[in-house]
């Protein structure tokens, strides 16, 4: 009864919302957005501050907000604020899993399954590759799809990996805690002298080069490897919370 | 500095609040004694001054507190800061029984500085503050007493009187644009009065004690402190009659007349309920072992009579209410004083408890014989004098219902109003009160004071009325005809003077007669037998137990019914809160999330349907 | 259309939270809500044959027609805070076992 | 300097604070008085983040409103700390973020951005929510927390689409400059008003509230009730006042909702005997309330309540979350005669109760009939009783609960209580007294505000 009373209720609202939507005459229809109407039409043209005219990948320098990945110039640097807050989120909730899943432990959560030699070996040195990837994730992030948070969950899956093939292995939870904060404090680091130099908080102070290149789009790339450090260490203190117990 | 100036009388006042608290935390005795000093002081600088013309207002404080004398504001301050002044002479020696002793002395001095403020203010929210004010500083003396339970009963009572008045202010503030008092009650009309008229009703009402909530008063007063009771009846309960002037004379309600009687509906509505108040005050009073409570039920029928007497709105039903209002805090005060001087020693105020105290403080008992006799209106004293304007005004308006409830009343008060006399003062003497003495002196001097002027007011009521005159000209109605020694009514006029001459006299003779041809034995209470038996307990074989057992048994079933509909408007809001609770608060997270899908749903549908 | 299909993913979230009284079941019924709620954060800002907002050797300048960037900023913002509302979830999940024995909210007793 | 610090700073040292355990609790001591001093530094304007200007970046809004929140919230979270500096030392972290997410709420001018510190902030709610150990009502709250943040969020992008920017003030212009009818726009803000009303306990989102403040020690009761319910209850005014275009009907529907959890709040007081649950039913009751003045128009006096509850509820709460802490129960038949034995505290929670009750020299006499006068102003007759009506409910089961807590018992139970939470709770009903007799500064302040609003907003 109660199930059918909820099946009703949410088919009766999921009706409702669809074609309160789809009388609404200023709610676009899918595909038919007008982004020249929306803010980030600006965001792709780059012109917030000043317009550049056509902006072309590896030629344009100087560009207000140097990614080639839009996406990027939006989460990194036009609304970098966002992204302190939602490292902040994934920080206290990764904080809060360790806080509330105990501060003692000492040993590994017994599980069943016992991995053999070759997985663990093997285990070992898919370990490296997919390090790496999650690195370059990172740092390529305001040139191709990814960044931080993608190349930090990698990392993360690296270390996932390790513990579901070997039993007995343990991070040093210690190193990651370190890291999570060197990096986070440098984010907020960032922009404090963003603030000093540039005059407001997180504001791009190096040179954005030229779009497209490695070495461009200013403190990007740096943020995004911090992110991607961060996030890592996070979600690997967070696997380590979960998979392991009080003990001896 | 003016030492007579409102404000300054205010803020000293609640200076030595603070200080009382002080001294109290010191030696809760010498807290008390301030209390007697500032109210000594209140009284002596609003009733000299006052009526010298020198009271004045020096400067506007605040934005909206500002002050004003009027004669209405100065008689009923007069009135009710002599009651305070009276009543403090008791507190050093009841500080002892209070568990907050230098705070009982505090908040006995902020309710004299809330009503005070209620009475000298042209402004409604000035008006309102004090009023409020007084609630919280009263409400936290109640629990001092004997028990806590009443207190939440006087201040939801008191609450619905004040809401409503806040109501009625606003209402009236729409029309006229500001908190002006005299503007707001002049400027109201149309269906707005109709409503002001109903919530200035309601809140006198709920200070009053009239019906329907009377219910705080009986309880209050047998909860509350000994002398605080006295306080209450004779002071707190006239805020009232204050408000009832305003809103009853000076407000006129648009429904319809009813031709016969020359009278608005409304108006007749709210006199009905007053001798409704009467009624039910009379019979309460009448079936009541407490002698506290009794007073109450008693207060709270004298209640109807104001309100009665300013419906009709004449000049001498005007004049009527105002005296009644005068002899009653007065009366009331003495005879509350009386119980209490009594309750002290004996730590009781049941009758069936009590009885023969006259052989050990007959002053008290004099003192109660005098007040009581106010009460129920027999010359010479000054409950006589508002009666019998009251009762002109009635029987000239041609009120046959309502008169039914005031004449009622008057002869139910001599049914009980000697009940607590017979069962307190006479009769036989308990051994264990053998010991008792009369009341120490500073008990007795304001005790005496009180009922000197109870007779002076019964003999001489002229000087008063001619100030009362004042303010019935204030009012827009005419004045009452006095001359020196008579009062003019609609079908007569009577000479208070000679009548309370005539009185004496006749009282005199009795007491000679009394004294000369005495016949009676004195005996112990243990020197009787019933059916042959010696008794041999010393247990109370106490006649005015049951004394009216006939006519109570008459409205036996139906007393409760006031009782019992609050219970149920208290048990129904508990039922919504539970109902509330159940269906909202279950601990349960999908119920949350559920009436979020309801109502977003529901909207959703309605949006859509528009 | 896609975002029906999202609208009908956040109903099928609510439905599980409704009816559900298996701590698990509940977070995962968040989850299924918060991938809906993204699907159609993400539909918003589809353009017809617009292209992924990345500037490459292919698509090197920014007058082509490229789909709206900022929802997709925005999801991936929401994604990462669903992620850690879910390890929050899960944690006071493995907390509230190892005090009742348990994950069903019924079988529970009343604090 | 600029008022981004009041966010930056207690991010930077939460991220420093993982490091030592030892040293997060000072940490957070000193950066929330860092906080405190260095609010009165910052000039009011717009704070642009990353350079850009709103609104493609995301900015911050320092005008009156978010002042005075922001001075209000801070010194009250603070006190919070002081009174349950036991309790804190765990979580110091956490209630860094949560500096950090209030703060963000109030200062945001971005809708998104307001999102994502709500998230913030709540998740640190709901960690600081866990020292209560009751980890089902936790659980609760994150549940039926998530889905209104979810529904924010859904509303948030239906409007995005429909609008195209994600900045407060530009929206409204927008909006306004667009021609969008209400009636398209009430789909969006219903349900960013229903993401909001779970946050700001509004019945009937609220079930999460009972289990949390129900059980609450004397670092959630005043942190919870207080500190965030004023935060969340500003932001609504903000958004209310700034964004909302509420259609006539839609207004009406809402405001009827919310008369029904005033009287729910204190009908459910009324039935309660446990202290906490009485001062929590109330606390729905005026968040309702405070969301209706908002409605109606009242901001000033909508603000000036706001803040005359947080200074009351975090007496209230503090004290009887530390009474219930100690004696292990909160039935007040329990407690009876406690204050009697504790004068202090039993005067500061007299004068707070009395002030929420609206009784004069208090300040929240002063904000009932300041809002009174606006409703009367207004013609809202049948609101305006209906408050009143409430109001009487709610004075009477305060004062049930002072007379019982004051009286009755010989052998009540002393508490210690520890001289902090004494100093603090007095100062604060001083305040109460303070403001309720010296209205001259509240009027200042309500016209600095209503001044915001008038003036087209937060530019």
């Amino acid at each position: 009864m109660k199930n059918f009373l909820a099946l009703i209720l949410t088919l009766f609202l999921g009706f409702l919302i669809m074609s309160s939507l789809n009388n609404n005459i200023a709610f676009p229809k899918f595909g038919e957005a007008n982004i020249g109407d929306r803010v980030s039409d600006a965001y792709i043209d780059r012109d917030v501050t000043e317009n550049p005219g056509d902006v072309i990948f590896g030629e344009t320098d100087g560009l207000e907000s140097g990614p080639a990945n839009i996406v990027t110039a939006i989460v990194a640097d036009y609304r970098s604020f966002d992204t302190l807050g939602e490292v902040t989120v994934l920080f206290v909730s990764a904080l809060g899993v360790a806080l509330l899943l105990g501060t003692k432990k000492q040993k590994r959560l017994e599980i069943d399954f016992h991995p053999n030699f070759m997985l663990r070996v093997g285990s070992k040195a898919l370990f490296g590759v997919i390090l790496m990837t999650g690195i370059y994730i990172s740092i390529h992030g305001h040139l191709t799809p990814g960044g931080g948070f993608p190349g930090g969950s990698m990392i993360a899956t690296s270390m996932l990996l390790l513990y579901l093939a070997d039993d007995n292995f343990r991070a040093k939870v210690k190193g990651f805690k370190i890291l999570e904060s060197i990096a986070g404090s440098l984010y907020v680091l960032i922009g404090i002298i963003g603030l000093i130099i540039g005059g407001s908080f997180l504001v791009n102070i190096l040179d954005t080069g030229v779009i497209g290149e490695l070495f461009s789009a200013g403190i990007i790339p740096i943020v995004y490897v911090l992110i991607g450090l961060k996030v890592g260490s996070e979600i690997s203190n967070v696997i380590d919370n979960f998979l392991t117990e009080e003990g001896a | 500095m003016n030492f007579a100036s409102i404000e300054m009388i205010l803020m000293i006042t609640l200076a030595s609040g603070v200080l009382a608290y002080l001294i109290g935390k010191l030696n809760a005795k010498l807290g008390s004694i301030v209390t007697i000093l500032v109210s000594m002081y209140v009284t002596i600088a609003v009733i000299y001054f006052g009526y010298n013309g020198e009271l004045v207002i020096t400067t506007e404080y605040l934005p909206l507190v500002t002050f004003k004398v009027t004669n209405i504001g100065l008689f009923f301050a007069s009135t009710v800061t002599f009651v305070f002044a009276m009543v403090s002479f008791f507190n050093p020696f009841f500080i002892d029984k209070y568990k907050f002793k230098a705070l009982y002395s505090m908040l006995y001095i902020f309710s004299l500085v809330g009503i005070l403020g209620v009475f000298f203010t042209d402004n409604f929210m000035t008006l309102f503050v004090f009023f409020e004010f007084t609630v919280w500083s009263s409400m936290f003396l109640i629990p001092m007493g004997k028990s806590t339970k009443s207190t939440t009963l006087y201040f939801a009572m008191s609450t619905i009187g004040s809401f409503a008045l806040l109501y009625a202010i606003f209402l009236m503030r729409s029309q006229s644009g500001s908190f002006d008092i005299d503007q707001g009650l002049a400027m109201v009309s149309g269906a707005k009065a109709t409503w002001t008229y109903i919530l200035l009703s309601v809140a006198a009402f709920a200070k009053l004690g009239a019906f329907p909530l009377h219910l705080w008063l009986p309880k209050v007063l047998g909860d509350a402190p000994d002398p605080v009771t006295a306080v209450f009846s004779g002071g707190l309960e006239k805020l009232g009659a204050f408000v009832a002037v305003m809103g009853l004379v000076r407000l006129a309600p648009v429904s319809f007349n009813i031709g016969a009687i020359d009278m608005d509906f409304a108006r007749y509505v709210i006199a009905f309920i007053g001798s409704i108040t009467i009624i039910i005050g009379t019979l309460m009073a009448i079936r009541q072992d407490d002698a506290k409570k009794l007073l109450a039920y008693s207060s709270m029928s004298n209640g109807g009579y104001i309100i009665v007497a300013l419906t009709i709105g004449n000049g001498i039903a005007i004049s009527g209410a105002l005296y009644h209002v005068l002899a009653h805090a007065i009366a009331s005060a003495a005879a509350f004083l009386a119980i209490a001087a009594v309750a002290r020693k004996t730590n009781t105020t049941k009758m069936s408890e009590l009885g023969g105290m006259i052989h050990n403080m007959p002053i008290t008992y004099m003192v109660y014989l005098i007040a009581i006799i106010s009460m129920a209106g027999i010359p010479p004293m000054g409950g006589f004098i508002s009666k019998w304007m009251i009762f002109q005004a009635v029987i000239n308006k041609g009120l046959p219902i309502i008169a039914i409830g005031v004449f009622f009343g008057s002869i139910g008060s001599f049914l009980y109003v000697f009940r607590p006399l017979a069962a307190l003062f006479l009769g036989q003497q308990l051994p264990e009160y053998k010991h008792l003495k009369e009341a120490p002196f500073f008990m007795v001097l304001p005790m005496i004071i009180l009922s000197g002027l109870i007779i002076y007011t019964g003999v001489l009521p002229n000087y008063i009325l001619g100030k009362i005159n004042e303010i019935v000209v204030d009012l827009g109605a005419t004045a009452v005809t006095i001359t020196e020694y008579t009062i003019t009514g609609f079908n007569g006029t009577i000479h208070p003077a000679l009548i309370s001459g005539m009185f004496g006299v006749g009282v005199f003779v009795a007491f000679l007669i009394f004294i000369t041809f005495k016949k009676s034995k004195k005996v112990t209470l243990m020197d009787t037998y019933t059916a042959g038996e010696f008794i041999y307990t010393e247990e109370l074989l106490h006649y005015s137990v049951d004394f009216y057992a006939p006519l109570e048994r008459l409205y036996e079933k139906y007393i409760h019914i006031m009782e019992k509909t609050y219970d149920s408007i208290r048990n129904k809001i508990a039922e919504v809160g539970h109902f509330f609770k159940y269906y909202f608060f279950t601990n349960k997270p999908e119920v949350s999330v559920f009436w979020i899908v309801i109502i977003v749903s529901l909207l959703l549908w309605g949006e859509s349907l528009w | 259309m896609l975002q029906y299909a999202a609208i009908v993913l956040i109903m099928l979230g609510l439905y599980g939270i409704l009816t559900q009284r298996n701590v698990i079941k509940i977070i995962l019924s968040l989850n299924i809500m918060e991938i809906g709620l993204n699907l159609f954060i993400i539909s918003v800002g589809y353009v017809t044959d617009g292209i992924a907002p990345i500037m490459t050797t292919n698509h090197n300048t920014n007058s082509l027609i490229y789909v709206d960037p900022l929802p997709q900023a925005l999801v991936l913002t929401a994604i990462v805070i669903g992620v850690g509302t879910t390890a929050l979830g899960l944690a006071i999940a493995k907390n509230i076992y190892s005090k009742y024995g348990t994950f069903e909210l019924d079988e529970m007793e009343e604090e | 300097m600029s008022a981004v610090l009041l966010i930056a700073v207690p991010l930077l040292a939460a991220f420093i604070s993982i490091l030592n355990k030892k040293l997060a609790p000072v940490l957070l001591l000193l950066v929330s008085l860092f906080n405190i001093v260095s609010i009165f530094f910052y000039s009011l304007g717009t704070i642009t983040i990353g350079g850009f200007e709103a609104p493609y970046g995301i900015s911050l809004v320092l005008d009156n409103y978010s002042l005075i929140g922001l001075i209000v919230i801070n010194i009250a979270f603070f006190l919070v700390l002081l009174i349950s500096y036991e309790k804190v030392k765990k979580v110091a972290t956490v209630l860094l973020v949560a500096l950090a997410g209030l703060n963000g709420l109030l200062l945001t001018g971005d809708l998104f951005n307001l999102f994502v510190f709500i998230e913030v902030s709540g998740i640190a709610a709901y960690l600081i929510s866990t020292t209560n150990k009751k980890y089902v009502a936790t659980f609760n709250y994150l549940v039926i927390g998530t889905v209104g943040s979810s529904f924010y969020l859904l509303g948030l992008i239906i409007l995005y689409a429909m609008v195209g920017t994600l900045n407060m003030s530009d929206m409204a212009l927008r909006i306004s400059s667009e021609g969008i009818s209400a009636a398209n726009l009430s789909l969006p803000f219903l349900f960013m008003f229903i993401g909001l009303g779970v946050e700001a306990k509004l019945l009937p989102f609220n079930s999460w509230v009972k289990g949390i403040l129900g059980n609450s020690n004397k670092l959630v009761g005043p942190m919870i009730a207080s500190v965030y319910a004023g935060t969340i209850s500003l932001v609504f005014g903000r958004i209310l006042t700034s964004v909302f275009v509420v259609s006539d009907r839609l207004g009406l529907i809402l405001t009827v909702i919310l008369l029904v959890g005033i009287v729910a709040g204190e009908t459910m007081a009324f039935a309660s005997t446990k202290l906490r649950e009485i001062l929590l039913y109330s606390s729905i009751a005026q968040a309702s309330l405070v969301i209706i003045l908002f409605l109606e128009g009242i901001t000033g006096w909508a603000v000036m309540m706001v803040i005359a509850n947080v200074i009351s509820k975090l007496v209230l709460f503090a004290i009887a979350s530390y009474t219930s802490d100690e004696l292990k129960t909160d039935e007040v038949d329990n407690l009876k005669g406690i204050f009697s034995k504790n004068k202090i505290i039993g005067v500061a929670f007299t004068i707070a109760s009395l002030s929420v009750s609206g009784l004069p020299l208090f300040m929240g006499f002063v904000v009932k009939m300041n809002v009174l006068t606006s409703i009367f102003d207004g013609e809202d007759y049948l609101l305006a009783a209906v408050i009143l009506l409430t109001s009487i409910v709610e004075g009477v089961y305060f004062v049930r609960v002072l007379i019982k807590l004051w009286y009755n018992k010989e052998d009540a139970k002393t508490i210690n209580y520890n001289f902090v939470i004494k100093y603090i709770v007095s100062v604060l009903a001083v305040l109460l007294i303070v403001f309720g007799t010296y209205t001259t500064v509240l009027n200042d302040q309500v016209e600095t505000v209503n001044e915001v609003f008038e003036i087209g907003g937060n530019e």
